[in-house]
Formats: structure tokens, sequence, C-alpha cells
């Protein structure tokens, strides 16, 4: 037997069996994560009062969305939250146009949308959300955004539409 | 003989073990680094090394380490992630401080087992291609394993529930221990069936925690700690079974006593009974804690049970196990191995409070990876 | 203090967008059984072994457990470690630390992959925050293009820089039997395939394969004994010091150049064109085979594109990249990482073949993945 | 801590992963599940250095990492190792409702078993030791659940 054999191209065993595959079918994991106090702050800070909250490191000074317990280059527990935005500048962009399976349910994500990488004003990280613009040719980084609140806010990163290019 | 260098524990972190968390990931461990690292009297910049112990699939997200990179320390150091048991994650630890590239090495676990749902992510731990389309889960295999090792050597339901009674009185000992309870071998035999012959009592529950702890070369470990602190690793070993249930005789524990033994050899241990002083054992359902206790060595094949009915492992028996309450009384998974492995240090220090075994020189810690305990690991920790 | 470590021996698989006449088990044996010839050794010889992989990939929990039959690794000791892209890079340093530990002796380290079995993009969204980022996260290939788009602004590179490097890449995997893409390919054909997103090309990209790859690596006496030509390794730094996507520093690749200048450090080198003689890198895509070269210190930032043109780094340039093809030909993404170990491996051993880059002495090899974090692993012919 | 956290209303993210997999069966198990489904056999393969039998076959005999070259048909019957009754629902795994019953088998002529269903038997009158034999499905797809469930035999 011939351990090097190449034997990418068989669709039978060398016997004649054919090669089969077996599917998952349908089945979803279902979780319940805990966005903890600094999360929960932040998603309820957009429902409730469409701000953005961030959390300021005592040490470098560095001002972090999300908000989060801890600076990871200081390793200093963060307890100073400071308003960010809502106005931010665009950092990068992809327009999506393959569509793939959303984790989040199983169906094909409707394309093609814009995810876009977004400095708020103030936030010295940045924010992945999406923008309204589809077309690579009218985005720049650079751009001026501001954010579409939804009028139904839950508590999620969708409590903000999308990200808006503000026309001069 | 298998030679090692001496390496300490110098910090454990641990935190309280409950059901429905707050925190997210990342807060889990932060809180146990941080007291990990004031246990040891050292900063975040005495550490060099980094590994940390999570599941993608209990975490529900695919490199589930990247929640916690900020939170464990991990900036500008070396990092690595272990799935799988505390103990496991604690052997590699282990060999990062003995390859001489490192000093200190912080290893530590997260897990939350109420946010998901336990018996569709243990039934992945089956091959899609055969056992996993029959439904199978860590709950119903075990039921399998426990009734062959009741049918192998003649035991009975009531024999295991002893164990549950013992570990759920032990529990009542320690504060950071999930199931407290006082309890008697009618409540675990009246508690709901769930897998004829496990009832609720009999199987662990989910939990939410997480563990750290510190690992520091001789020289460090002088350099940076009181030696009152530093517990001295004097064993380890790990070994995997066959992968199939039908692949094995289920009550057959060849892979623990090969772990087993590689550590005793290491530790120069020859009767573990007498040698040992307290034991922290993987009891995730209850007939497992005398079933691996065979594999142990420390006691012989298909009396395990004997050996609990005769009070051998009770609190104030011959060989005190899961002093902590073992897994019965709070599982957090992978975290268990590292919370077994900070019981050890605790006992071994004499910090251990309520549940602190007089005297104790010499601990054992025992974990296990995959459905059935296919793979175990062995540690043995000393003063 | 600890043992020096060498490789002495490699396997890998065919690789192919779809191996539908191997399960993941049997990928991995093949894997296994390749290594274990290559170094002239049985499953009696391996004293530990060490296995990683993507788990949303395949769904398989315990992979460890599951693949014991493919492993050899009855009775014997076995765990996983997974970090992401970095995973094959992560069991390659594994089986390094487990050997230099002096608790084994051989230790064998697989990294896998089966990306057959999933909608990739899919499983990798997975891997963002499923609270605040798993929803807007349109996978590497954003952040990547936007990096590229940047560096050109900055530093005069070009499209066609990038479509060098692939071209260079695709046509060395001409000369590797096992690569998954083996098609000549001209700097046109690459400017002229499907745009993915600005300036990111179909032909600079990466592809997803089914592949297995199995690296044995052994402690200095073993390794003495037991190989003619270990591939000794002088430095293995990890930096994976980011957490959330939206803190990554754009203008240039902060862990590839921590995570380099450590390892240089430790292995000596100071002039790392001239010092190495051949290098594996993890490069996702072509753009990072331009961008990615000033990040680790080849030259002053904004220096690669010259580079790239004259041709350093061709298979008959001053240090070739790639022999194998790269990532951009092969990429079972758990395995990645452990192909450029492994394949810079056989280069200081002598055993590439038609891809064999004359008398390597020293290679370099790299690992990219989860938060935009590297992994490096310097070898030698030489005893560190 | 903080003051403020004692403020926060705790928010949980109710979430699920939904991605579906086709996995590979490769070149032994195909053979296998083509047997079972086209035939109605239950095959194992035997490992040429130690003569071990193996069911499902095998990529590598466990205890020689040889591949077990040798096909044997198997009877389809063998001896109950052990098994459970499982008491509690989960609709997304179990293929039945509950209660039913889990069983090793250890096989005929192969050093394995096979976990399945046991049916056909009260489960009062399941014992450790009897003698089963698989009960194939009519409508077959080359997968485990071709076999429809094991029962004791007379």
């Amino acid at each position: 037997m011939d351990i090097y054999e190449d034997k990418r191209k068989r669709t039978h065993t060398e016997e004649g069996y054919e090669l089969l595959t077996h599917s998952s079918g349908e089945g979803d994991y279902d979780f319940g994560w805990h966005c903890g106090p600094y999360w929960s702050r932040f998603l309820a800070e957009m429902r409730d009062n469409k701000r953005f909250l961030a959390t300021k490191c005592p040490e470098c000074g560095l001002v972090f969305i999300p908000p989060r317990q801890v600076c990871g280059k200081c390793f200093a527990e963060m307890n100073e939250w400071v308003e960010v935005g809502p106005e931010g500048e665009l950092m990068g962009f992809t327009v999506v146009r393959f569509p793939y399976i959303d984790p989040n349910n199983g169906q094909m994500k409707q394309v093609p949308y814009t995810a876009i990488w977004i400095t708020l004003d103030g936030c010295d990280s940045r924010y992945l959300h999406f923008c309204n613009e589809p077309d690579e040719a009218n985005l720049e980084v650079g751009q001026r955004l501001r954010p579409v609140w939804a009028e139904k806010r839950t508590g999620t990163i969708h409590d903000v539409d999308y990200f808006e290019i503000i026309k001069e | 003989m298998i030679y090692m260098e001496k390496i300490a524990i110098i910090g454990v972190g641990q935190t309280k073990y409950e059901q429905g968390k707050p925190d997210t990931f990342a807060e889990l461990i932060y809180e146990v680094t941080a007291a990990a690292l004031e246990d040891a009297g050292i900063t975040k910049d005495d550490l060099d090394d980094i590994v940390s112990i999570s599941s993608d699939f209990w975490d529900g997200r695919t490199i589930s380490s990247m929640a916690i990179c900020d939170a464990i320390a991990g900036y500008g150091k070396d990092i690595t992630t272990v799935e799988g048991d505390g103990t496991f994650g604690a052997v590699y630890g282990l060999a990062r401080t003995l390859s001489g590239k490192f000093d200190v090495t912080l290893v530590a676990a997260h897990h939350k087992g109420t946010e998901s749902n336990m018996n569709a992510i243990t039934n992945t731990s089956f091959d899609p291609l055969v056992e996993r389309k029959l439904g199978l889960d860590a709950v119903s295999s075990a039921a399998l394993q426990a009734r062959r090792y009741m049918s192998k050597y003649g035991l009975t339901q009531e024999q295991f529930a002893l164990t549950s009674v013992k570990n759920h009185g032990n529990a009542m000992r320690n504060p950071l221990a999930m199931l407290p309870m006082d309890i008697s071998v009618e409540d675990v035999m009246n508690s709901r069936m769930v897998a004829d012959p496990l009832k609720v009592l009999d199987c662990s529950p989910l939990t939410d925690g997480a563990a750290a702890i510190i690992l520091a070369t001789e020289e460090a470990a002088k350099k940076l700690t009181d030696p009152a602190k530093c517990v001295w690793i004097k064993g380890v070993g790990h070994c995997s079974d066959a992968y199939r249930p039908g692949d094995r005789d289920l009550a057959d524990t060849e892979a623990l006593k090969r772990a087993a033994n590689r550590a005793y050899e290491m530790a120069g241990i020859s009767d573990p009974l007498s040698e040992i002083d307290v034991a922290e054992v993987y009891d995730a359902f209850s007939y497992m804690e005398p079933l691996w206790l065979e594999g142990l060595g420390i006691c012989g094949e298909g009396t395990g049970c004997k050996s609990t009915e005769e009070g051998l492992f009770n609190f104030d028996g011959e060989l005190p196990v899961n002093t902590s309450g073992g897994r019965l009384s709070a599982n957090p998974v992978q975290v268990a191995g590292l919370a077994e492995l900070a019981e050890c240090v605790l006992q071994l220090r004499g910090e251990a409070g309520e549940h602190q075994v007089d005297g104790a020189k010499t601990a054992l810690a025992q974990g296990i990876n995959g459905m059935c305990g296919q793979s175990h690991c062995v540690w043995v920790l000393g003063k | 203090m600890g043992k020096r470590v060498g490789i002495i021996g490699v396997g890998q698989t065919h690789h192919a967008a779809k191996r539908l006449d191997a399960s993941g088990v049997e990928l991995i044996a093949e894997a296994v059984t390749r290594a274990l010839d290559d170094a002239q050794l049985t499953i009696d010889d391996i004293d530990a072994i060490v296995v990683g992989n993507m788990d949303h990939f395949e769904n398989i929990n315990y992979v460890d457990t599951w693949a014991v039959d493919g492993l050899g690794a009855y009775m014997k000791p076995v765990f996983k470690v997974t970090t992401g892209g970095t995973t094959g890079t992560t069991v390659a340093a594994s089986g390094y630390y487990q050997a230099a530990s002096g608790l084994f002796d051989v230790v064998m380290a697989v990294g896998w992959e089966k990306n057959s079995e999933s909608d990739t993009q899919a499983a990798i969204a997975t891997c963002a925050n499923p609270i605040l980022e798993r929803d807007s996260f349109a996978g590497a290939i954003g952040p990547l293009a936007t990096e590229y788009s940047m560096y050109m602004k900055a530093y005069g590179a070009t499209e066609e820089d990038a479509a060098i490097a692939a071209a260079r890449a695709r046509n060395n995997a001409l000369n590797n039997p096992y690569a998954h893409s083996r098609q000549a390919v001209t700097v046109e054909d690459v400017m002229k395939s499907p745009m993915l997103s600005y300036p990111i090309k179909f032909l600079d990209m990466c592809p997803r394969s089914d592949g297995s790859c199995a690296v044995i690596f052994a402690s200095e006496e073993k390794a003495k004994q037991l190989c003619p030509q270990p591939a000794w390794v002088h430095a293995s730094v990890v930096r994976h010091d980011y957490t959330h996507f939206g803190d990554l520093e754009w203008t240039y690749m902060p862990t590839l150049e921590r995570a380099t200048e450590r390892a240089y450090k430790l292995a000596g080198i100071t002039d790392p064109i001239k010092e190495f003689d051949m290098a594996e890198l993890y490069l996702p895509a072509s753009t990072c085979a331009v961008k990615w070269m000033d990040s680790m210190w080849f030259c002053d930032r904004g220096g690669a594109p010259e580079l790239v043109r004259k041709g350093t780094f061709h298979m008959d340039g001053e240090m070739p990249i790639n022999p194998s093809g790269g990532v951009i030909s092969t990429n079972p993404i758990g395995a990645t990482g452990l192909l450029r170990v492994g394949e810079a491996a056989w280069q200081i051993m002598g055993k590439s073949g038609d891809r064999q880059v004359e008398n390597v002495k020293k290679a370099l090899c790299t690992g990219f993945g989860g938060c935009s974090w590297t992994d490096v692993m310097i070898l030698g012919a030489e005893m560190p | 801590m903080p003051d403020w956290k004692d403020e926060v209303e705790e928010i949980i993210h109710d979430g699920k992963i939904s991605v579906p997999y086709t996995w590979t069966v490769g070149s032994n198990l195909s053979r296998f599940y083509c047997e079972l489904r086209d035939n109605g056999k239950i095959w194992a393969n035997k490992c040429p250095s130690c003569g071990k039998v193996f069911v499902p076959p095998k990529a590598k005999c466990i205890y020689c990492y040889v591949d077990p070259t040798d096909w044997v048909e198997l009877p389809g019957t063998g001896t109950l190792e052990t098994y459970t009754i499982v008491n509690y629902e989960e609709p997304m795994l179990h293929p039945r409702k509950a209660p039913f019953i889990y069983g090793v088998i250890k096989m005929d002529d192969a050093d394995t078993g096979i976990v399945h269903f046991i049916d056909e038997v009260d489960p009062g009158d399941i014992e450790v030791g009897m003698k089963m034999e698989a009960v194939l499905e009519d409508e077959r797809e080359g997968n485990i659940l071709d076999i429809k469930h094991f029962r004791p035999i007379g």
C-alpha cells in the first residue's frame, strides 16, 4: 500500500463503494449570554437614552467602545464612564456581496450590506456597525457619520439601525 | 525514572461557584487572575506566560479565548489556549514552565454552564458519523458506564448514593461550593430518575465560575513569593483510552491507571492510600468517584464502593476525598480541574478553613476529558 | 533548564477543497502515517501527542478524544490546543515546549481541518463577540482590505505589488504536490480576477481546504539519535495582544512587529533577510505579502513594495518566501500554521523536492489569526 | 464593588448558533454504511497484525496503528453489555420520545460493541448479558439509523 497515494479525485472507495456524506440537518444551539455590568449599561443607555457610553482607562487614558472592565495594555480596572459620539468618522468598510449563512438563524444573509468600522467622536477604539450606503464608490475613509436610531429599541446593537453619511 | 525540576504553585484564585452569575467570561477571568496574583503577592509584570482554558462549544463562540486576552493579562506575553479540563491545561502550563523559556505561568479557566443547553453541547462530543445521531450526551453515556460498573462488580445504586451524600455534606464546609446539602441515601434514591440508574442527585449541577493557578520555577518562586505560599508539584501524568463507547469496557480504568502510575513514579509514591492525605477526584457523577479511586490504585478493582461504605473517604476517614464538595457540589466544566488543584493547594498550605484536613502533606487531583472519562490527568502535589 | 528541541519528521495530506475519500479522522491518520514514515518511527516511539483545529468548522467537541484512532493516541497522553487561525503554530509551539520540558522526549503535533464540512464564513462569524460584534462582523477581509488601502495611500504601494506576490506564491505551488490550488498564474491574471473587497481580488485571497499536518518534535538527545539533520527550534514567540476587533491598529501590524522583534532577539537575528535562507509565512492575502514585510523588520516602513518588485522573495531571490505556495494556495485552517513549520523543517532537512531552496540553514515561520494575533517560530540547521 | 454596578439592569442576550454541517463519512464508514443500506449487512474490519475486529470499522487499529485492511461480515447479533433507560426529553437530540433505552451491544465475531437503541422488550425484563439482534429499517439511507434498534433474541 502506498501511503503517499493522492486520493483527492476519488468519488468511490478503492473497492467501488460510493463515498457518502452525512448532513446535520437543522439544529440550533441556544444561548443566553449574560452581558455583565459593562455591556448591560452600554446597551441600556442606547436603548433608553440614545447615547453611547464608553469606559476610560485610569492609567493610559484611552477611551474604549465596547466598554469593558479591563484595559488590556495596562491591566487596570476601568470605572470612569465617558459619553462619546453620537457622530463619528468612517475608518473602514466592507460591502458584503457574497451571501453566507448567518449563524444567528441558519438562513442566508441578505446581501449586499455595508459593514463599517467607525470611530465615534471622543473614542480611541472603533465600533463595528452598518452603513446604509451600499456603493463603495460613495464611501471614503474619513467621512462623517451619524446614527439613525431604531424606533423600537430592545437593548441590542440594532437599537441603532445604521449609520448614515452626513452630507455637507 | 522521569526527572522533573522543581516547579511550585505560588498562587490560586477562585470565584464563588454559582448558577446564573451575571459576569461575562472576561469579568470572571479578571476576578480570578487578580485574585491569584494577589494570593501569590506578585503583579502582572511578574508573569511571562499565560495558558487560558476555555471551550468554544460551551461559550458559543469559536476562538473562545479571544474573549479573555485582556482580562487574563495576556498583553505583550506568550499566551496559548487549551480546550479541555483544567488539569490538562495545567499540564501544558507545567511543560511551558519546565521548558526553560518562562519563569512564571498563569493558568486560568472560565465556564458558564447555565448559558447553554448541556445535553446539546455534550452531544457534540460524540462522532457525528455514528453515535451522535442517536442523541447520546454526557448523562446518558454516563448512565451506560454506571450500569456496566454495577453489573461487572455487583454494585448497587445505594452504594453510589453514598458518595453524593458525602460530597454534598463536605460542601457545607466550603463557602465557594454551590450545593452544600445535608442529605441521606434515601434522598438521593428518591430524587428524579434521569437516565437509569442515575438520578438527579447522582449528577453534578450546571455551574458558573472561574479559577486560576500560578506556576513558577524554583528560582522564581523563591525570589517572588513567601515560601509558605509555595506548593510543589511532585508528579503528573495524563493518558487517553479509546474513543467509541463500544471500543471500551466502560468499567475498565486502564488509562487512569497509566496516568496515575506515571504521576506516582515521579512522586515516589508506592502506596497511594497511605501516602496521599487528601484527594480531589472527578465526581461528575456519583459512581465516578469510587470507579476512579480504583483506577488511582487507592482501592482495589471493584472495591471503591465498599471502601466508601466503610468511611475510608469521609472527611474524617483515612483519605478524605473531595473535601471541596467535589463536582457533585459545583461542576464548572474546564474550570473543575483547576478548582481541584486550588483545593489541594489550600489544603497543603493549611488555608482550607472549615474543610481543612489536619496536617495534609501530599494531595492528589484527577481530571477527565471526553465522555465517560476517556482521558485522565493525575497530579500529585506536596508541601 | 529545559532541553533543546529538534523537528525530526513531518507529514501532510494531499490538500483539496473537499477530500470526499477521507473523514476527519482518516485525514489525520494520513498525515500521522506519513510523519511517522518521514521520521522512520512507529507509533510506539511517540511519547505524547497534541492536536488542534477550530471547533466550529466541523462541530466536534473534545477533538483530542474523538481523534484517538487517527492520532494513534490510545493509551497515550494527548490534549487539545486551539487559538483560531494561529492554531497550527499553537500546536507546533505545544510540541516544542512539551519536548523541551523533559516530561516527554518525542512529541507529535497534529493540526487538521475539514473546511468543506461547514460554511466557513458562518463558522468564522461565530468568533466575534455574540452580544456586540457578531451581527456586524464581516470577516477578516474588511480589515485586510482597509489596511492595504491605507498602505497604498501612505507609501505608494500598488494593487500590482500584491498581484506580484500572489502570482509568485501560486506559481510556487506548482512545485508542491500536496498543495490544494495549483495553477500557473500571471500578474495580469490576478489583476483581472473578480474583486472581493477593494483592493483584494479573488486570486489575492486564500482558499479553504481539507487537510492535516503532523510534525514530530524530539528533545536534544533523541533528536540527534533519531535524525541525521533535525530542524532545531531556535525561538518560539506568540503575541495575542488584542481582544476586541475595534482596538486593532491598522497602520502597522503590531503583534507581528512585537513577536518577530522578540523572536529575532532570542535567536540572535539582526539582519533577517540576510540571515534567513527562506521563510514560510502565514499570509492570508497577497496584500499582506507586501505590507506585512515592513512589520518583520525586513525594511523600513514603506520599503516592502520595492523588495517585492525586485524579486527578493522569489524562489531565486535573496530570501524565498513560501516555496510551498503558502496560505493562498493551501488553507486547512487548523493545520495551516503547522504546515508553515513543517515545510520550513523540510527545507532545513533538504526534503522539499522540487520546491527545495538550496542550502537552508535558517528559516522563519509565522502564524496569523484570532484578533490579529501573531505566532513566530525560527528553525535552524545548527543546534541553538 | 464600584457603586455604578449596583444600578445597572442585568441584560441577558438570547441568541443561538445555527450552522449546518455536511460531514465526510470517509472510506471505511462509507463501505460500512453502503453495505448496511444496500445489502442490509453489518460489516467490520480487521487488523492484519493483531487480528482484532472493529465495528463500526476504523481507519486504524487502535492497538497497532496499522490499517485494518481485512473485512468480515458479522452475523448482526451480540450480547447486551450495558443499558440505560432514558427518562428525559431532548427533542433536538433524541430521535425517539422518552422513555427509551440505549444499550451497548458487544457484537458477535467482533472485538467491539455498538451503541444503539434497545426495543421490543419490556424495560422491566431487560438484563445485562441478554443475546440481542439488530433490526433494520426497511427504507435505509446510509447512516447508523438504518439499524432501527436491537432486540432480544427469542
